[in-house]
């Protein structure tokens, strides 16, 4: 099996040239092209516009100033990526701003990491929705915080573009400490946008949990980072992909010989993947997410949904080869995966809160990602991303919009038939688009990228059972997602105001008394009878487009993104051309001769991505030697007959919610569910109260934790701080015990002279005669 | 015996002004009584500068210690002599201001000055003793006189209860060296120090010899205020008067470091810069006892004097380690020599003790009455600015705060005791500078930093501008004598020569083989 | 570069103290800030003219010889590292004085002629080239802020005043003993008594391994009670807590980088032996340190101890990239020597400002001041993130050198063929636990900063709105802050120049130590025949050394 | 001490009987005795001069050392030594009697007890 490795090298070398044009011999120091400086721009410009926002912050800027200021800053960002992605000539290349960090050493390898941008297909695809959803959202965001003007909304702008910017850093970056940068940076947005509300306690809570939780997955990937760089010598994406090092466990992989890898390169992956699993909320660090929605509705779209928690996929995929090189990191992330998207699941199902079931379904579709990252290739879980981006905004934004006119409602026990006032039209098109493509209802966007996943799993053996676990969670998934829209757009009209009616907005309880002053001068919310506060034009823009855009997501399916493209969709040649694809050429010799046999029947898309470009195979090494293996699906090929077994779920989910909550409905509280839940016993209200996992979390960490540091803090006080005070007083102590001596009396200090001088002498003599100081 | 008294000129000098003064105190003209210190002053100043130029001696065991130890004693006793105005007589001159009639049996000052001469004489003849008569003569002139000036320093009770255990204790502590010095003179037949130095480097060290030195030493612990003969030094130093206290700080302990020098220079320190073994064990246990005894028991007082006594007597063990160090290889350099370290740590402290001394006796909360608690010193810095800073930057200076003087010597005694390898006593000596640190930190609070729960005692200057002067010539001192320490350092340097014969390897193991046989002399003294 | 520069940022400082000194009471405040900018001058002079191409040499030398007899030179000259410690500590003058402006009200002549004081101290400490020039302004430290804690602290202010010193006296004064030792090692083997730092530490390394580990262990008594190291720390939150303000930023921006900055220039090249042998020891207190006060820094309500505490807690970061002894480690340590104190000098700015409003530290009397001082409150968080270590600000690149040097640790150890005593060598493990600390960064400043900034507002009973000062930061403080937040940024997205700075300093003391180290200085218990084939003349001398030595150990 | 002493003494040609055979040992046992008893009844004794008789028997102790070890050296440095000593002993009475006079007019009495408010 082990050949020479220079043999073997040659070719890989060859065929990742792109990767290494001058890859003859020292591929190590690769040297890669240099882009035009105008992409500093997209991440520049966000940068700008927090700055400037900032800036207003301090001035007073009491107009809208710092939205538009930022939505021009978004869309001018996304059109320069755009631009990027049309000059793109399919070969990475690097652009640097400033030195950062370097340190020079003999011994073991200079520590360099620049403040420079690798843009390769997969940083250009995550950055195409990344600006495009900025954009959108901060046009939205620009009307829904529109009661804050001269408040928070600076602070607001501030913090969005400074978002923007740090995610641009972290997918752009061209090494693992831009990476961290930016996933700090997106961290440190995050808490400060959940806490937007800074008066509100549950928010404060919130941010905190939010970032600290972050901040453990933060550490394991700060580990594996140091860890890559102790072990590779270097931190520089195009140097260690192309690091004959990886390469060789990379071969090493492909042919099961995990031994021949140093453990040390098989724990890297297991330390990133602790940080991705903080980012994008997996289990057991997901518990953050939900909280996060205390901040307002833009916010949880933008970075709760859409973009911040797919950090976590970008980082697998982008290092994918080193956990390719790891025996057991693609399984533990398939498996956390699949737990997290059916635990987030059950748990979204028993919520009442609109907005929270939108966070547990995040949660549980980010679960979906990490699956399809582990049972075979970044493909499924990268195409999931764009899709759920888009959807998944729009459903966010579509309750933000609910929250907004509905003085924050949002129990869906209190909301009913919405379709059928007035001025909620788009609202209700949009949640029904957002839904659908949630639920998986065929042929649209989300149905395809979930298909494209659920089908890897049972392509890949030994992945069966997590395969079902996944179709069962996507009958739930329809099932809560329906529940949503039929509980609040369908049925009767009913509705009833949230706890803000008196406080003009949910926002708004923030800014206590002041605000409410300001209410007050209004007087627009202060008749008895309530109104619903239909959407504005800006609003309005932003869901129609986000409409569109979810729906055309699904064409992405079918248009294919490269020169040659037969059976390959647009994600995957993104996906394929970028160093997640990375192979070594046995795996691709053992992919061909595995995959003749399937290539017939395999006309229907196919993330494998046969494609013999240049580039790489794009495949898992494991998946790839045992797929020739693959045992069919009810006697076809899992991919297709996969489109009918999820479109039968998610048709079977949908109308399931069409039975218990709409069917018959004749008010906003109750329906059909009700009694059926009783049957169930306590097991609703678990889950309604998350299967305590945050309490558990509370009696086993947190407050054993804290008694701990108690502990600590009442031990450095009196044990340590004790003993130093111990000894400053010793000398104290002596001084009383020796002070008798000086009694003044003459007689008493000749006896203390006399008895001192023979001690002394009888002392130094006894000592002497027993050799005891010699 | 001419070249001898050619050694003593300086002594001679003082002599007579000793006499001069003795007489002029007492004479009815006021004007002839006032000028008494000044003749003082001047016979120290010309036997300081006479010292300064002595030529080595020839043959003495410490042939060229004299001009640096005279020139100090009559430097340092200069200050001393100018703190020293108005301690007697007060009453009396008050009187004669008022037009009674001046009595010279009432009168103390003609014997007051004649006794501080008389006991720098003594001083300075410890300096140049090279037998231990001379020695011991010496040290008694130095010491009787002294007992006489606590007595009368001021009409308290205070002085008399001092003297009383100054004068017993000291004839004590007296008797026991004395003792020593007939053993030693018993074990090598001499009291010639350089006779015996020569008997003991070629015959060893005999059991009688070692409990000699080991008694002696430990008698002229009584003079420098050094367990276990140091329990007096807090009583009489509160007792007498400030400026008493302030030569008693400086005098004796003088005189007893250069006797110990005397002593152990006579035993003689090995090729490896160690006394022999019973000697060292015991000045080890000395000088340790009494930094912590000095430092800790100074921590629970609030006497001024008392704090400062207690310090003195921290001093002597910070001083001893220079003499466990020893002077080293001949022609050894300051860091290495610690008898230089010594004789310049001397002079360091003689300079920065009379400081607090003298800002003690400048002050006074009654008629008369010297401030003593430390709460007179509140807020010092404020009201008396030139008393508070001497305060301060003594305080500061005996703490061993670098860059002051204080600093420096005891940098000396580091160094010459951590290349004599004597790490422990090294250390201890570091932690004690770190206890000493709580007292004198709080004089430096108290004088400059503490406003205080109450009001403070109501504090005046005296009248007697000899003491600020002192005050600010101390607190001058320990700033200006930076700028001249390398001076100062090589002339102890110089000092602290030996001239002593070779010790021979054999010679000390004779001297091994010897020391099992000395129980029953131990028993004896 | 001349030492002109030098010797006028120590000159100026007490020129101004003495001005000040004795100055109307009213002026003081001005006098002191002209002092203070008056410094700078000489400080950019410095940073300008030094040659950095040249970073190892310790430029613009000067000396002038004092107690010879002692060996005792002022003898002053900078490499790199000192040259921008002391720009860092002139950077700091300026701000703690003008955040001084209204905390102060009485004894303000003392006050500012003893900041003066301190300020020419420490730079002295950096610019010492004579070990006992060092030790004089090392030690000389204590004193000026002794003063400011005792007089101008709050209400424990005594017994914090007198912990600090005497602790820190202390240890120090064993350090004394253990630098002679050293120096006396160095007169025996040169026949040379000097306290030119240059020499001994071309010397000192040859004293055998056991040696070494009394000097180091000596060394560490005083150097790691002033980082401070767990577990001597506890002076520290007491001394921070009741400082004044701007004694609390000297504390954490200057004086505890004199203990890493000692350990880095003595305890390294001067032993570098026993240091290689027991870093393993010391990174396990840093970690231990590291993650202790960490915990403890999250259950206080207190927000100057918080602070206090954390200090140690990011102390412990410096001192186990210096335990790591390799050119990350180091780097990342003299980094966080000189952005720790822009961040956490920033916190205690912070708490000042808000004392001074509040008169209360407690965070549960006063929080949520976001909405009372919205500008208070963005750099309470910045700061708060700066010390987070949050990539972009000047926490991270130090703390993430340090942590990859801890990684790499192993691989040093290897390469020097030192195995750590007792079997331990630095490596990963070090690393991951002390990462654990940025974790516990988060958790206890994000507490802080909940508490303080966020959440309902809360004031104390009896507040009154200040006299002068108004709701919300003036001007004067904001101005205070922003040159603190500028340093932290630049320091965060420019690190690269002060790492280029540095580097050759750095590798030439890990140069020295690997020469050190392959030179192995012998051990004297080990038997020759180990020796024999590759060193065995050296063996030969160490013993005789050995036998000169212990003997004067036994009293 | 290998070496006994055979000299013969004055006082041994006086009284042959007697002390025929008094070495150096007896005179230092002598001595030694006389300091003991000093430095004892110091200790134990109140009245001022009695303490102060005692410092004298210690002196003369030390006294009787020098001579018994001037003899058997066969040197005059004893002697003479403790003829300076004898001179100072009588400096010392001279002072000590003056003293407890000056005293015992403040306290009348004679006993050390009487003085010890200096203390601590």
């Amino acid at each position: 099996m082990i050949t020479s490795l220079t043999s073997i090298l040659e070719p890989v070398l060859s065929s990742t040239a792109m990767l290494a044009p001058d890859a003859h011999g020292h591929a190590a120091h690769t040297e890669i092209g240099s882009g035009p400086s105008w992409i500093l721009l997209i991440v520049g410009l966000p940068l700008l516009a927090s700055i400037i926002s900032g800036l207003a912050a301090a001035l007073g800027v009491k107009s809208k100033q710092p939205a538009w200021t930022t939505v021009i800053a978004c869309f001018i960002a996304f059109l320069f990526t755009v631009s990027m992605y049309i000059s793109y000539d399919g070969t990475p290349y690097t652009v640097k701003a400033f030195d950062w960090i370097q340190v020079h050493t003999d011994s073991h390898g200079s520590l360099i990491a620049n403040f420079s941008f690798y843009i390769d297909t997969l940083s250009i695809y995550w950055m195409l929705f990344v600006t495009g959803l900025a954009t959108l959202i901060a046009l939205y965001a620009s009307e829904y915080m529109s009661h804050d003007v001269g408040l928070g909304y600076c602070r607001f702008f501030a913090a969005f573009g400074l978002f923007v910017f740090s995610m641009a850093c972290l997918v752009m970056g061209d090494n693992f400490l831009m990476l961290y940068l930016g996933w700090e940076g997106v961290g440190l947005c995050s808490y400060l946008l959940i806490g937007y509300f800074y008066k509100k306690p549950e928010a404060v809570a919130a941010a905190k949990k939010a970032f600290i939780v972050n901040r453990i997955g933060d550490l394991g990937l700060a580990l594996g980072v140091y860890l890559t760089f102790v072990h590779f010598g270097t931190l520089e994406y195009a140097k260690l992909f192309s690091d004959p090092k990886l390469l060789s466990y990379v071969e090493y992989a492909s042919v099961g010989n995990f031994s021949a890898i140093p453990a040390t390169a098989q724990w890297i992956p297991l330390l990133l993947m602790v940080g991705a699993f903080g980012k994008s909320a997996q289990f057991p660090l997901y518990v953050w997410l939900p909280d996060a929605m205390e901040g307002p509705t833009p916010v949880s779209a933008l970075i709760h949904a859409a973009t911040m928690v797919t950090a976590g996929v970008y980082l697998i995929a982008r290092t994918y080869p080193l956990f390719i090189a790891s025996e057991h990191a693609l399984p533990i992330v398939a498996w956390i995966g699949t737990i997290t998207a059916l635990l987030a699941a059950t748990i979204g199902m028993a919520q009442f809160d609109i907005k929270r079931i939108m966070a547990y379904s995040t949660v549980s579709q980010l679960g979906y990602m990490f699956a399809g990252l582990g049972v075979l290739t970044p493909t499924g879980g990268v195409y999931h991303v764009l899709t759920h981006a888009f959807f998944k905004a729009l459903l966010f934004l579509c309750c933000g919009a609910v929250m907004h006119g509905f003085a924050g409602q949002l129990d869906l026990r209190k909301l009913s038939g919405l379709r059928q006032v007035k001025g909620w039209g788009i609202v209700t098109i949009g949640m029904l688009v957002g839904c659908i493509n949630l639920a998986g209802v065929p042929f649209t966007a989300g149905y395809f990228s979930k298909d494209t996943i659920l089908a890897e799993a049972f392509v890949t053996p030994g992945y069966e059972l997590l395969g079902w676990i996944l179709i069962f969670t996507a009958g739930l998934t329809a099932y809560y997602t329906f529940r949503v829209f039929f509980r609040v757009f369908m049925g009767p009209v009913e509705y009833h105001p949230g706890d803000e009616a008196h406080d003009h907005d949910h926002d708004n309880d923030a800014h206590g008394e002041q605000h409410h002053h300001d209410a007050g001068q209004n007087g627009d919310h202060h008749s008895d009878h309530f109104h619903p506060h239909a959407p504005g034009w800006a609003i309005n823009t932003v869901l129609a487009t986000l409409t569109i855009a979810s729906l055309a997501a699904s064409g992405l399916y079918i248009v294919g993104g490269s020169s040659d493209k037969h059976t390959k969709h647009y994600a995957e040649t993104m996906v394929m051309s970028s160093t997640a694809a990375f192979s070594s050429p046995y795996s691709e010799h053992a992919f061909h001769a595995a995959h003749d046999s399937h290539d017939d029947d395999a006309h229907a898309p196919d993330d494998h991505g046969s494609d013999h470009a240049a580039p790489a195979a794009g495949v898992g090494p494991r998946g790839t030697i045992e797929h020739a293996q693959t045992v069919p699906l009810f006697g076809g090929d899992p991919h297709k007959m996969m489109y009918y077994i999820s479109g039968v779920v998610g048709v079977i989910g949908i109308a399931l919610a069409w039975f218990l909550h709409l069917f018959g409905r004749t008010e906003a509280a109750t329906c059909k569910m009700d009694p059926i839940a009783r049957l169930f016993g306590p097991i609703p209200k678990w889950a309604e109260h998350k299967w305590y996992v945050d309490e558990i979390y509370w009696a086993v960490i947190v407050t054993p934790l804290r008694i701990f540091s108690h502990v600590l803090h009442w031990f450095d006080k009196l044990v340590i701080d004790g003993i130093v005070n111990l000894f400053g007083i010793l000398p104290r102590v002596g001084a009383w015990i020796v002070r008798p001596s000086q009694s003044g009396v003459l007689q008493g200090y000749a006896v203390s002279m006399a008895g001192g001088v023979a001690i002394l002498l009888l002392v130094v003599f006894v000592l002497i005669a027993q050799g005891g100081l010699s | 015996m001419n070249e001898k008294l050619a050694l003593i000129v300086p002594e001679i000098v003082l002599f007579i002004a000793t006499c001069v003064v003795m007489i002029t105190g007492q004479w009815p003209s006021r004007a002839l009584r006032e000028i008494t210190p000044w003749i003082a002053a001047i016979a120290l100043f010309i036997a300081a500068m006479i010292g300064l130029n002595t030529e080595p001696t020839p043959g003495a065991l410490l042939p060229t210690i004299a001009p640096y130890a005279k020139a100090m004693i009559g430097f340092i006793g200069l200050l001393l002599l100018v703190n020293l105005s108005g301690v007697v007589d007060r009453q009396l001159e008050r009187d004669v201001d008022e037009g009674k009639p001046f009595l010279p049996l009432r009168s103390n000052r003609g014997e007051f000055y004649a006794f501080f001469l008389f006991s720098i004489t003594g001083l300075m003849l410890t300096a140049s003793a090279d037998d231990l008569i001379w020695l011991f003569l010496a040290l008694e002139l130095t010491s009787l006189p002294t007992y006489i000036m606590v007595a009368i320093s001021t009409q308290s009770n205070k002085s008399h209860e001092a003297s009383v255990k100054y004068f017993f204790l000291g004839a004590l502590g007296a008797a026991i060296f004395l003792y020593g010095f007939a053993l030693i003179y018993g074990a090598t037949g001499s009291t010639n120090l350089a006779e015996i130095a020569q008997h003991f480097a070629t015959h060893g060290l005999s059991p009688i010899g070692t409990a000699g030195i080991l008694v002696a030493l430990l008698g002229l612990c009584f003079k420098i205020a050094a367990f276990p003969m140091h329990f007096y030094t807090p009583d009489v130093y509160q007792g007498a008067a400030a400026p008493v206290s302030a030569m008693l700080a400086f005098v004796p302990k003088c005189a007893g470091f250069l006797g110990i020098i005397a002593i152990t220079a006579a035993v003689g320190w090995r090729e490896g810069g160690h006394l022999p073994e019973t000697v060292e064990s015991t000045l080890w246990i000395v000088a340790a006892v009494t930094m912590f005894a000095g430092n800790i028991l100074a921590l629970l007082q609030s006497s001024v004097k008392r704090i400062l006594a207690y310090s003195s007597i921290a001093h002597s063990g910070y001083m001893l380690v220079g003499i466990l160090a020893g002077p080293g290889e001949a022609g050894a350099p300051f860091y290495r020599n610690g008898l230089a370290a010594v004789l310049f740590y001397l002079a360091v402290y003689g300079v920065m003790s009379v400081g607090v001394f003298a800002v003690l006796g400048a002050l006074e909360t009654r008629k008369d009455e010297e401030a003593d608690d430390i709460e007179c010193l509140r807020g010092l810095a404020k009201t008396h600015p030139v008393l508070g800073w001497t305060v301060i930057l003594c305080a500061l200076s005996m703490l061993g705060f670098p860059p002051l003087l204080g600093f420096v010597g005891k940098l000396g005694l580091f160094a010459s005791g951590v290349s004599a390898g004597q790490i422990p006593i090294v250390v201890i000596l570091g932690i004690n500078s770190a206890i000493g640190a709580v007292y004198y930190l709080r004089l430096v609070a108290v004088a400059y930093l503490d406003k205080g729960q109450g009001p403070a005692p109501i504090v005046t200057s005296s009248r007697y501008a000899g003491r600020r002067i002192a005050a600010l010539c101390s607190a001058a001192g320990v700033v200006v004598l930076l700028l001249v320490a390398q001076p100062m350092a090589s002339a102890a340097q110089r000092a602290a020569r030996i001239d002593r014969p070779v010790i021979t390897h054999d010679d000390l193991h004779d001297a091994h083989a010897e020391t099992d046989l000395h129980h029953d002399d131990d028993h004896d003294s | 570069m001349s030492a002109i520069w030098t010797l006028l940022l120590i000159a100026l400082p007490l020129l101004g103290a003495l001005l000040v000194a004795f100055d109307r009471e009213e002026g003081a405040y001005q006098s002191a800030w002209r002092t203070m900018i008056l410094t700078l001058i000489p400080a950019v002079f410095m940073l300008m003219n030094f040659d950095f191409s040249h970073a190892s040499m310790f430029q613009g030398a000067a000396s002038i010889t004092w107690v010879e007899a002692l060996g005792l030179k002022l003898s002053i000259g900078t490499d790199s590292i000192a040259v921008l410690l002391i720009a860092l500590t002139a950077l700091l003058g300026p701000i703690v004085v003008a955040a001084s402006k209204t905390a102060i009200t009485t004894n303000r002549r003392m006050y500012y002629s003893w900041l003066l004081v301190l300020q020419a101290a420490m730079v002295g400490v950096f610019a010492a080239r004579d070990l006992l020039l060092f030790y004089i302004c090392f030690e000389f430290t204590l004193l000026p802020m002794f003063i400011l804690i005792r007089v101008f602290g709050s209400t424990n202010r005594v017994a914090a005043s007198t912990k600090f010193f005497l602790y820190t006296f202390t240890g120090s004064m064993i350090t004394l003993a253990g630098l002679f030792f050293v120096v006396t090692f160095v007169a025996r083997e040169t026949g040379l008594w000097t306290l030119d730092i240059g020499i001994i530490t071309a010397i000192a390394p040859r004293m055998p391994v056991e040696h070494q580990a009394l000097v180091l262990g000596a060394m560490l008594a005083g150097f790691a009670v002033k980082v401070p190291l767990f577990p001597v720390h506890t002076w520290l939150p007491l001394a921070h807590t009741e400082a004044p303000t701007a004694g609390s930023v000297i504390l954490a921006g200057v004086l505890l980088k004199l203990g890493t900055y000692g350990i880095l220039r003595f305890a390294i090249p001067v032993v570098p032996g026993a240091f290689v042998e027991y870093a393993p020891m010391i990174a396990t207190l840093s970690v231990i340190g590291i993650i202790y006060a960490g915990l403890i820094c999250w259950v206080q309500t207190d927000i100057k101890k918080l602070v206090a505490y954390s200090s140690v807690s990011h102390l412990g970061f410096c001192v186990l990239g210096l335990a790591a002894v390799n050119a990350s480690g180091l780097s990342g340590s003299v980094l966080y020597m000189l952005s720790h104190g822009l961040s956490t000098g920033g916190l205690f700015l912070m708490i000042g400002f808000m004392y001074e409003r509040y008169h209360t530290r407690d965070m549960n009397t006063v929080g949520g001041l976001a909405s009372k001082m919205p500008v208070w409150s963005f750099f309470m968080v910045f700061f708060a993130m700066a010390s987070v270590g949050l990539p972009g600000l000047n926490g991270f690149p130090s703390e993430l050198l340090c942590l990859i040097a801890a990684f790499q640790a192993d691989a040093t150890w290897t390469a020097m063929g030192e195995p750590g005593a007792w079997g331990v060598t630095l490596g990963p493990w070090f690393a991951v636990f002390a990462g654990t600390g940025m974790v516990i960064a988060a958790m206890y400043l994000l507490y802080m900063v909940g508490k303080i900034c966020f959440g309902p507002y809360r004031e104390p009973k009896d507040h009154h709105a200040h006299p002068v000062l108004p709701a919300d930061l003036n001007k004067r403080e904001i101005w205070t802050l922003i040159p603190l937040a500028l340093g932290c940024l630049v320091f965060g997205l420019k690190p690269v120049y002060l790492l280029d700075a540095i580097e050759q300093p750095v590798n030439a003391t890990i140069a020295h130590v690997e020469a050190a180290s392959g030179a192995a200085a012998p051990r004297i218990d080990d038997h020759p025949e180990h020796h024999m084939d590759h060193q065995s003349g050296d063996h030969a001398e160490s013993t005789t050394h050995h036998d000169t030595i212990t003997m004067g150990v036994t009293p | 001490m290998n070496h006994m002493i055979d000299l013969i003494t004055p006082l041994q040609l006086a009284f042959p009987e007697a002390v025929g055979n008094a070495t150096l040992a007896h005179y230092l046992f002598v001595s030694a005795a006389m300091f003991v008893m000093g430095l004892v009844g110091f200790m134990t004794r109140r009245n001022m001069i009695v303490m102060f008789l005692c410092t004298e028997l210690m002196f003369q102790g030390a006294g009787l050392a020098l001579i018994a070890f001037g003899r058997h050296h066969l040197g005059a440095d004893g002697q003479t030594f403790v003829i300076f000593v004898l001179c100072v002993a009588a400096a010392e009475a001279a002072m000590a009697l003056a003293l407890v006079v000056l005293l015992f007019r403040h306290r009348e009495t004679l006993s050390s007890q009487a003085w010890k408010e200096l203390n601590g």
